[in-house]
This record gives structure tokens, C-alpha cells and sequence, in this order.
């Protein structure tokens, strides 16, 4: 899950890393205001959740609250990559001096969290990977054990030669992880976490990801998602407990098994068409999910077919052939449904789907084609 | 001698008494699993409807019963307490079905094991099979058969297409390991390689992966380096978008990392062939077996 | 370190551990005010650091006020093993229908805190260790991880049958978990901890040892160290960074290192005598320690001689060589010395040494020798 | 091949600006022993009287001098997170001569080590010396003599009295190990016993231990279950009262468990002389060799 830049900048500030004083709002007068109260020059920054929001026009100066407003007025309403700007931040400016990377992933490899940092921050750190692997230094740090102080004394190092700007980093660095950890968080960047010309250490930027899996542990966390940057499906399909994501594509899919489900998704392709979706309806299937699946699917009107391709494990053939015939009630579907299922009461389900006129299929690939197909005709 | 699990596997079900564990325990029994145990805090002494006896820990089960492989069906909040809990009480190998646990809790949860040198599959995974001798998760056994094909992958229901293809195909599993969908995971390609490697019962290995991580990439390179059996792989996602997760917590591509064709790439290099459909892959294995 | 019964109730009071309220008083008055506050019957405590100190008629019930008063009065400046009792915990009585006992150590052999529970509690731990040693169970707790659900289940049912009381008792074996750890404890015990007649579960005693090395991250976990409860000597000496335990016998043993130190003692024994003393000068020695530590030693009028065995390694001979010549001058030392000096600078020290009246000695068996001797003439 | 330290081992000394540090780095570096660096935070780039090259972190002095071995003398409360980066930096043998550290650190330390697969030695500890070859530690070098005698110890001063005595009859030794007197060490007697096993510099083993824990009594039953070499005991603390803490952090009789009695039946019943005195362990052990 994504969350806005203010809600990381409060979590941050919690765990005492130095983020400038901001106020979030949502119209050019709270703009002024809050300009006015910070104290000028002032930050105006858009809060969507997509990358490259700078180059967009998202991220502005103002030297006077009027230019707050002003900038804020402009902003608002306005579409970034798709998403429209709703509200906005309005931060204290610091003075920059050096620009600083800091970010925490969890590492696949390691299996542990892994702690970037670099010199060369305010630009994309995966394109300082590509061209400078030099100015970046990563340290794996043990989760039993936390971030240590020697590590810390390492990173620090290696970001500035000044000993009380170092003090700081490390200082910052330790509540980077703790902020990480303590919200279970998957990425935590400060970029940039920057040096002002009298050598003060500010965290000027706050990007969090939290691990969905965790979020139980902490339910005021769950109330920082921002379902408008979600496409609808998507928000739908999470209240049902499906894994839905919307494609471009003209044949709608529904599986069991998020493998099995991109299987398909590729499948389609390899036969010459594209996919409209992935969508998987998970392990313990019911009639409600598969009711639901249909609908979600049925919203995007380049749809010209659906393919259900079900393997049935826990998953149960007729649970998914009951989904079927109540859509089918329910929805007055005007597409054509392909139906592969096999496995776990494949007789029942077959037989229950015997007096309808959806086309079925004795293999994966018999019914990628024929979704194909009918989606031509 | 099939790898992980044989004959001899004394299986103790945690969190037997919830819906997907009393169902399991009964079809692991069915396919001649011995299944010894349950575990459900609060109501030992208790049978199950398929007479298994139910205890309040998994170090009573162990005591009483033998146990020596745990398979997991607890809820995800409660799931890595289950798996220390195995793993405490002398268990070797932990299966972990359950789906959605926290990524945090596995990073504490793997070092506990290895202290313990405990191997976990899992979780999120369908589990671990070895045809005709014993299974140990929730993949359907019928459309398994005895044979020498390995066979270890990421997913579930894509494994029970390539398997059944494979049998269809009259090429029989020595055994079956789904690894697991998330991204840390307790046992991965390499460790299901070398597994294999050294098991006289298995001729090829069918690799089965997705987006996300680098452990095809990986598993790839050891091949590159001499490995003694033929593999056949296959990537799943090819289609999938960036930076979406595809269902699988481990299946995204980030940062532009992780991608199908960096993996299919992979293999090739390593001189494994990369089969289009799962259909293909069993014709690929049957052309390296004859 | 050993700390007061009331001190260690605080610090479980503060870890959340259900501790019955109560007072330290210092008269009889006071355990009057405390009894009307808490409400009777309330337990009268005596706040001695030794052990069996119910036995020896410090602990005692009141049902009303002015017996609370009656049995303070008649406790405070009681001796019990040669401690006298300045305070007194009033702490409200609980009924107890079961006594459990709950103890963390750190186990040497597991390198690890190991939490040991039984259900036959309020009497001495070890004395059931031997003879019933089924009503114990022991749990290794790995610090990396806390001690883990499972293991608090398998605790608390087996010391209650009872969901709710075990539920509770999970809950308390959590917390004194927390609080040994928390305070840098080498020893945390509850004894007994006590289920009431309702099913309430109380910790009515407290114990808790401190690890003397943790201590300079709490200072104020310092401030509960009972001076009173020492040796004077003992108090000297660590203030002086050295290790003084009084024995005794008549020999006095000034060395550096504590192995060898324990080995002085146990020649002395071996040759026929008793020591005085153990006292170790530490690895970086100073003329003011060896000064110190001659004062120390001389308080005690049963010593007849005094030995000063030195393997100089960091230790340097002239050094002690100083801190004797030193002691000489400003004591008046009217026992024979004996030194045995050898190792770094050695021969700077015999030097130094020549002119005086001691007796010197080749080897620790000749200076063991010649001290008994000095001893008995 | 002495054990664990030879003329090959190459010497990082943490905390080397220290008092301690600066001194025993030119002790050690004059006995012969390759001191190829030291370490102390924020005086990276200066070099020590002696003409050590200081470094910042233990990882630049291991790329830089190829440091395989770390002797630390930084204050307790910085010892435990200089003993982790050591570890962390690749080292493989950590000496720990500082004293006072609190032991939930070092028992937070340990399994970080033994993850790494990093040996300690300590803490409180004197060091290791392979006389002749190299020393790693404060004790005086010139006591030691090169020889047959393999040397373990839970103290100091007490080593260097027996050590003493065993070069005046002539008898050189192998390896000496201080273990060190803390409750909690990362190098133990059972360690060092199967580390002298293996060793064929090594005739006889002295084994000089004290009240507190039961290591010694764990060592017996290992010598008693059949130890190739002969061992001489000898155990500090006969005299010493119950429940006060001897000096040594780790010298204590708690619960009437861990007493000087226990430990010398145990070896006695294992077969292995006790000596009364520290001069009689030299007598006892010519007596076995000859």
C-alpha cells in the first residue's frame, strides 16, 4: 500500500527525524494560511501517488504566501499521470546545500532489510545504480539485532567527511529504520535527505510503502489508503478478496492462482490477443467471489470475451459454476464466457453448466483459443 | 528415496480444527499420508472426525506421536508463532500453507529456523508431494504419479496444469515442491536444485517461476555451472504490467527488476529450455528423457 | 546488585505485572496511615536483603491498623542475619488459593535467559528442584525474539487448567519477561505469585538482581543499591574499583587477578591457615589501590599478617611497590607484610622495597609460608 | 599448526588509541606478531607511535591489510557492537580483553557471531598466545616457552602463575587460551578440549578452572567419554563462601550449584589429575609426558 508524502512525513516526524514544519490543505485561501504561518519561502506540493511528480509541475517554490496560494490555486484539480490533485502540502523550505539519498527495501535476496544510501540524491537512485554503483553504499541490516552503531558509523562516513553532519545522518538513519520497521513498511526513501548550508540535516522528502500483510497490526495505518489513485477495479476487488488488475486487452480472465492466472494472461498473448485483466480469485472460492469477479470484469467495455480457467484444488468446480449462473442471473451478461474447469467436483460443475449456453473447454489452451475467438466474432 | 518427505514422514497438522486444516488433514490421510497429530491451543485431548488425536502444542505432539514434519494451516497472525513453535519442538520440516503473513514476520521467523536447522517450504504455497509414498499440503493427489520428474515451483494451481500435463503425458514426479508465492520464502529454487541434485529417483526437474526477485536468475547460474540432471523452466508473467503486484506478494516487478525476460534470458544462457505453455513443457521433458 | 523487595515491585508495577498496592514506611505511624489507606488486612514487610526473612519473623499479617502499627513497631531495628531492618513494606493482602512461582535467570549453559515456572510456589525454588522436579518447567527464552506465544502457552497451562487464570498468568510471565530484561537483570523471581480465590491472579513477593555491568545505562537503577546491606569493606573497595569479599580467617591477600586471588586463598588454606579475606587489585593497578586495599584489610583486627602476591602482567611491580611504601607511611602498619612480586618491573619494585621491613618472598608457596608463619609468632 | 593463531595471523587492534590499546599493540607487535592495523572511529588516516596505520571500521582495515583476526580493547558499553564488526567485516577470530561488559549484550552477541561463523575469545579475557609464534592478548610474552602443553584458563594472573611454572620445569606450551572469567564467553572448555584434540603440537592439556557454572564438569564428561590426550585440572576457589561473586564476574556459587568440590569430583571420576597447588600442575603434567 501507498501512502501520501504527509502521512510518511508525519510517521517520520514521529519517530524524530527532522522533517520541515508542513500543513496539508486543499484550497488556495488554506494555502496563504498556512504560508503564512510557516513562514516564507514555502514548499507547494502536490499529494498523488505516482513518481516524477517534480517534472510534472507538482512540486513548486513560493517566496510569498500570495505565491502559495497562487501556485496551490494552479495545482489543484490538476491530473498527474491519471491522478487528479486533491490536496496539497505546503512545507517550509530549507536551504539546500547537498542532496542526499536514504532509502530501506526488504531484500529478497538476503532476506533482510537493506539500507541504500548515496551523495548523489534528489535524482532516481535506481539510474545512480545504473551509471555511478560507486556512490552508493548498502548494508544489510539484521532485523534481530537493528541497525547497529557500527553500520551507522559506516553509512555516515561515507555521506560526509563533517563530523557533526555525520552525527546527524547516523542519527537520521537510525530513525529511518525504526520508522520502517515500526510500520511495517515493504520501501521508506528520504529523497532528498538534504544538508542545509549551516550544516543542518533535513529530511525534505517522505516516501513510505506499507506491507499490506501487516496492516492488521495497525488499523490507523489502513486509513492512509488512497482509494481515487486506485483504478475502481481494483478498490472492488480488494473488498472482495480478489487480486485484480486491469489491463488493456480485449479477453477478460478468470482463474485460481495468481500463476495460473498470469499463465493465462501470457497464454492469450501467445495466441494473439491480449488479455484485459488479471485477476485471480484466490484459494477457498465462493459463488459471491466469482458473482464479483464477473462485475468487476463487465465494467471495462473493451471486454469482448471472458475466460474462467479454473484448476480445482481447494478451489471447487461447482462453487465457481454456482458464481457463474447467479452472474449470469444477475448481471444479463452480453459477452461470450469460456469455461475450463477441472479438478475438485469437475462433474458436479459440468452438469450443473449443462443447459446454459456458455462455450466450454477441455484444456487451458482449447479455451484460450476459443475466448479468442468468440471475442473476433 | 524421494527428497524431503517419504514413507516415513509422521506428519502433525497445526490449527487442525480450522475449516482448511480438518479438510486437509482428511485428504493428506486419504492419499496414505501418516498423518499423526493435530495442534490446536485450548483443545487437546479433543479427536478429530478422522480420529486424529489433537494437542495443545506442538511439543506434546511430537512427544506423543512421533511427528517429525509439521504442515501449517493457522491464520497469518498467527501463523509464525506456529512455525517457531515447530521448529522449537524439534520438527525438521515445516510446510506453511497459509497465505498473507506479514514479510516482517519472516525475516525474524528464517533465522529462528536456521538456528534450529529447521527447513520450512513455504508459506503461501501449496506444499510437497512425492507420488504414491506420502503428501504434505492441500495440491490435489490424483493428478499425480510416480515417475522422475522433480518438479518445484513458485505457484499452486499452475503446478497442478503442469503436473497434470506431465502425467497425461505418462512422465511420472518424483517429487513436487511449490516454493511459494511470497517474497521471502523459507526454501527457493537453489535449495529445491540442490535437493535434487543428489537424488538418485529424479532424472529432470521442471522449474516453474514468475516475476519477481531473482531467483530463477539465480538458479540459472548454478545450472550454468554443471548441474547433473536436465531442467525445463517456465516463467509466468510475461504479460504482466510493471510495478503491479500480479496476486503472489513476490510476483512484481520493481524498479525494473525481476522481469520475464530477464529470467527466460537467464535460462537460455544456462542452456535450459524455456517452454512457451505449460503443455510444452511436458513435450520438452519427454524429448530430453528419451 | 541486589535490590529491596519495594524498589523490584515498582519495577514490575511499571511493567504492567499485577503487584497488590502498597507503602514503604520507616514507623509506626506511618504503617498506621498506609494500613487505613490501603485498606486492611494488609502484610507487614520487613525490607531486608537476605533471604528467609519470613522465617525469621519479618513477615507478618495485620488485620487492622493499629496491628499493622503494632507488628512495624516491633520490626524496625530487628536484626535478621545481621541486617537491621530500617523500612517496611505495608502492602495490601491478597487471599490466595494457589502459590506458583516464576523465576528468570540467565542460564550459563544455553547462553541464555531461562524462565522457570512450578506450581508449588512460597517455598524454596531449589529445595523442589530436587525433590519434585516434575513440577517444574523450564523454557529457554531466545532474546533475539522475546519470549514467544507458543512458549507462554506452554507455561501457563501447565500451571493452570483454568483458560482465564492461565490467560492471566501468560499475560504475567510476559511482563516479568519484559521487566528482566528492561532492567539488565541477571535475576527476576516472583514467589509466589498467587491465584485468589476469584481467579486473580497477584505477584505478592518480588526479587530482582541487577547485573552491576548494565547499571551505567540507568543511573537511576544505581540509586537502589542498599549500602547498608554491605560489608563496609566491601563498599570501600568498590568504590576504589576493586573486589573485596571478607572472610574469616587471619591472613590478609592483596593480589591481582581474581583467579589467582582465590588461589592465594585456597594455598593458605592448604598450608594450614585461614585467609581474611579475597581481594583483587584489578588488571591496571595504582599505588592508590594497593592503598585503598591495605586499608581495607587492616580494619579487620583479626588479620595477623598480610600477603601481597602480584604476577605483574598490566599490573606493574612498581606500582604496588609505590602503593605499599605509601600504606606504610600514612597507616601504620603494625602486621607483618609479606610480597611476592614478580613480572613487569620487577626488579624497579624490589628495588624500591629494599630499605623497608618487609619480607620478601620467591614464589607464592614461600610467600603463602612465610605469611602463616608472621601470622603466628 | 598451533591452534588458532599462528605466524600467519594478522592482527587488528580495536580501540588501538586507547591506553591499553596502544600499549599492547606494541607488546604484541614486539613478541613478533604481524599487527598489520588498528581501529578507532573518527581517526581513520593517522598512524600510532609504533607505526600502525589506524582505520575508521574494521571493514576498511580487513580490505586494506588483510586483517584475519581482531584483539579488542575499546571500553565496555562500545565492546559488544566492536565485537559485531568485527564479525561483520569477515574476521574470523575475535579476542576480547575488555572487562565489564553487561552480559545481556554479550548474550545478544553471540548468536549475531555465530551466524558469521566468527570465533570469540573472551571477553575479560587475557588472550591467546602460541609461544614462539604469535600472541594475541595482554599477557607477558616471555614466561611462555614453545612446547607441548596445551593451556586453557578462566583467569589471568593464575595462567600466567601456572604458565610460569610449567617454562621453569621446562615445559613449553602449545597454545595458551584464556577464556575469560565472565558468566557468559564466546570460547569455552569444551571448545578449546576439541580444538586441542585435533591439534598435533599438542601432548598434554592443562585445564585451570574456577567456582561458577559447570563448564568444568561438562569438560570431564567429554574427557571422560574418551580424550586422546592427557589433562591436568586445577580449580580456583576452594575456600570461597557461597553466593559472593570471586573477582571474576562469572565466579560464583549460586544455589549451592557450581562449587570447587563439584568440579574436582567430576574430574577425578574422569580420570584426570587435580592439582593442590598451581607449581604441582607442572609436576603432575612432567610426570605424564615422561
Amino acid at each position: 500500500m501507498k501512502i501520501h508524502e504527509a502521512d510518511a512525513r508525519r510517521i517520520f516526524s514521529r519517530h524524530g527525524l527532522p522533517v520541515p514544519p508542513s500543513e496539508l490543505i486543499v484550497s488556495a485561501d488554506q494555502a496563504k494560511a498556512a504560508a503564512e504561518e510557516l513562514g516564507c519561502p514555502v514548499v507547494v506540493k502536490a499529494q498523488v501517488l505516482v513518481g516524477g511528480r517534480g517534472k510534472a509541475g507538482g512540486v513548486k517554490l513560493a517566496a510569498t504566501p500570495a505565491e502559495a496560494a497562487e501556485k496551490a490555486e494552479s495545482m489543484l484539480g490538476m491530473e498527474i499521470k491519471g491522478l487528479t490533485v486533491e490536496k496539497i502540502l505546503i512545507a517550509k523550505a530549507v536551504e539546500i546545500e547537498h542532496e542526499l539519498y536514504a532509502g530501506i527495501v526488504i531484500d529478497r535476496r538476503s532476506r533482510k532489510p537493506l539500507m541504500m544510501v548515496s551523495a548523489a540524491g534528489g535524482i532516481d537512485i535506481e539510474e545512480v545504480a545504473r551509471t555511478s554503483p560507486e556512490k552508493i553504499m548498502k548494508v544489510i541490516i539484521d532485523p534481530l539485532w537493528g541497525i547497529m552503531p557500527f553500520q551507522l558509523r559506516q553509512l555516515q562516513s561515507f555521506l560526509s567527511g563533517e563530523r557533526e553532519v555525520a552525527r546527524q545522518i547516523g542519527e537520521a538513519l537510525k530513525q529511518l529504520y525504526e520508522a520502517f520497521m515500526a510500520v511495517d513498511a515493504s520501501l521508506a526513501e528520504i529523497n532528498p535527505l538534504v544538508i542545509s548550508p549551516e550544516g543542518k540535516v533535513w529530511a525534505i522528502d517522505a516516501k513510505i510503502n506499507i506491507d499490506d500483510n501487516g496492516l492488521y497490526r495497525r488499523s490507523e495505518l489502513s486509513e492512509l489508503r488512497d482509494e481515487s489513485a486506485e483504478d475502481q477495479g481494483e478498490t472492488e476487488a480488494r473488498k472482495n478478496d480478489l487480486s485484480f488488475v486491469k489491463l488493456d486487452g480485449s479477453i477478460g480472465c478468470i482463474v485460481n492462482g495468481a500463476g495460473l492466472a498470469m499463465a493465462t494472461m501470457d497464454m492469450i498473448k501467445h495466441y494473439g490477443a491480449k488479455p484485459a485483466n488479471f485477476l485471480d480469485i484466490g484459494g477457498s472460492s465462493s459463488p459471491q467471489k466469482v458473482l464479483a469477479a464477473m462485475r468487476i470484469i463487465l465494467r471495462d467495455e473493451k471486454v469482448k470475451s471472458i475466460l474462467i480457467n479454473i484448476f480445482g484444488g481447494i478451489t471447487r468446480c461447482d462453487d465457481v459454476a454456482q458464481g457463474i449462473i447467479d452472474a449470469k442471473k444477475e448481471l444479463g451478461i452480453d459477452v461470450p464466457l469460456i469455461v475450463r474447469l477441472t479438478g475438485t467436483n469437475e462433474e458436479r460443475a459440468l452438469k450443473m453448466l449443462e443447459d446454459t449456453d456458455l462455450i466450454t473447454a477441455a484444456s487451458m489452451d482449447e479455451g484460450v483459443e476459443k475466448a479468442i475467438e468468440a471475442s473476433r466474432s | 528415496m524421494s527428497i524431503l518427505v517419504d514413507r516415513e514422514t509422521r506428519v502433525v497438522v497445526q490449527g487442525i480444527t480450522g475449516r482448511d486444516g480438518a479438510f486437509h488433514a482428511g485428504q493428506m490421510a486419504d492419499y496414505g499420508t501418516q498423518v499423526t497429530s493435530g495442534v490446536t491451543p485450548g483443545k487437546g485431548g479433543m479427536k478429530t472426525d478422522d480420529g486424529i488425536p489433537v494437542f495443545d502444542t506442538v511439543r506434546q505432539a511430537v512427544d506423543e506421536t512421533g511427528a517429525n514434519t509439521s504442515v501449517i494451516y493457522v491464520p497469518a497472525r498467527f501463523a509464525a508463532d506456529a512455525i517457531c513453535e515447530a521448529a522449537d519442538a524439534g520438527i525438521q520440516l515445516v510446510v506453511c500453507v497459509t497465505e498473507g503473513i506479514p514479510v516482517k514476520d519472516m525475516v525474524l521467523v528464517l533465522p529462528y529456523l536456521r538456528e534450529r536447522n529447521t527447513r520450512l517450504i513455504g508459506p503461501n504455497c501449496p506444499g510437497i508431494i512425492s507420488p504414491g509414498k506420502t503428501k504434505v499440503g492441500i495440491m490435489p493427489g490424483e493428478i499425480h504419479m510416480e515417475g522422475p520428474v522433480g518438479v518445484v515451483s513458485r505457484s499452486g494451481t499452475l503446478t497442478y496444469e503442469v503436473v497434470h500435463h506431465l502425467s497425461q503425458s505418462g512422465l511420472g514426479q518424483s517429487t513436487c515442491i511449490g516454493i511459494g508465492g511470497d517474497p521471502i520464502i523459507g526454501t527457493n529454487f537453489l535449495d529445491a536444485l540442490e535437493l535434487f541434485r543428489e537424488d538418485d529417483e529424479t532424472e529432470a526437474v521442471v522449474l516453474i517461476g514468475e516475476i519477481g526477485g531473482s531467483d530463477e536468475e539465480e538458479a540459472a547460474d548454478v545450472i550454468a555451472r554443471g548441474y547433473p540432471k536436465k531442467v525445463v523452466s517456465f516463467i509466468a508473467g510475461r504479460t504482466a504490467p510493471r510495478g503491479k503486484r500480479m496476486g503472489h506478494a513476490g510476483a512484481i516487478v520493481t524498479g525494473g527488476k525481476g522481469t520475464a525476460e530477464e529470467k527466460i534470458a537467464a535460462f537460455k544462457k544456462a542452456g535450459v529450455d524455456v517452454a512457451e505453455t505449460p503443455a510444452q513443457i511436458a513435450t520438452f521433458v519427454k524429448g530430453l528423457l528419451s
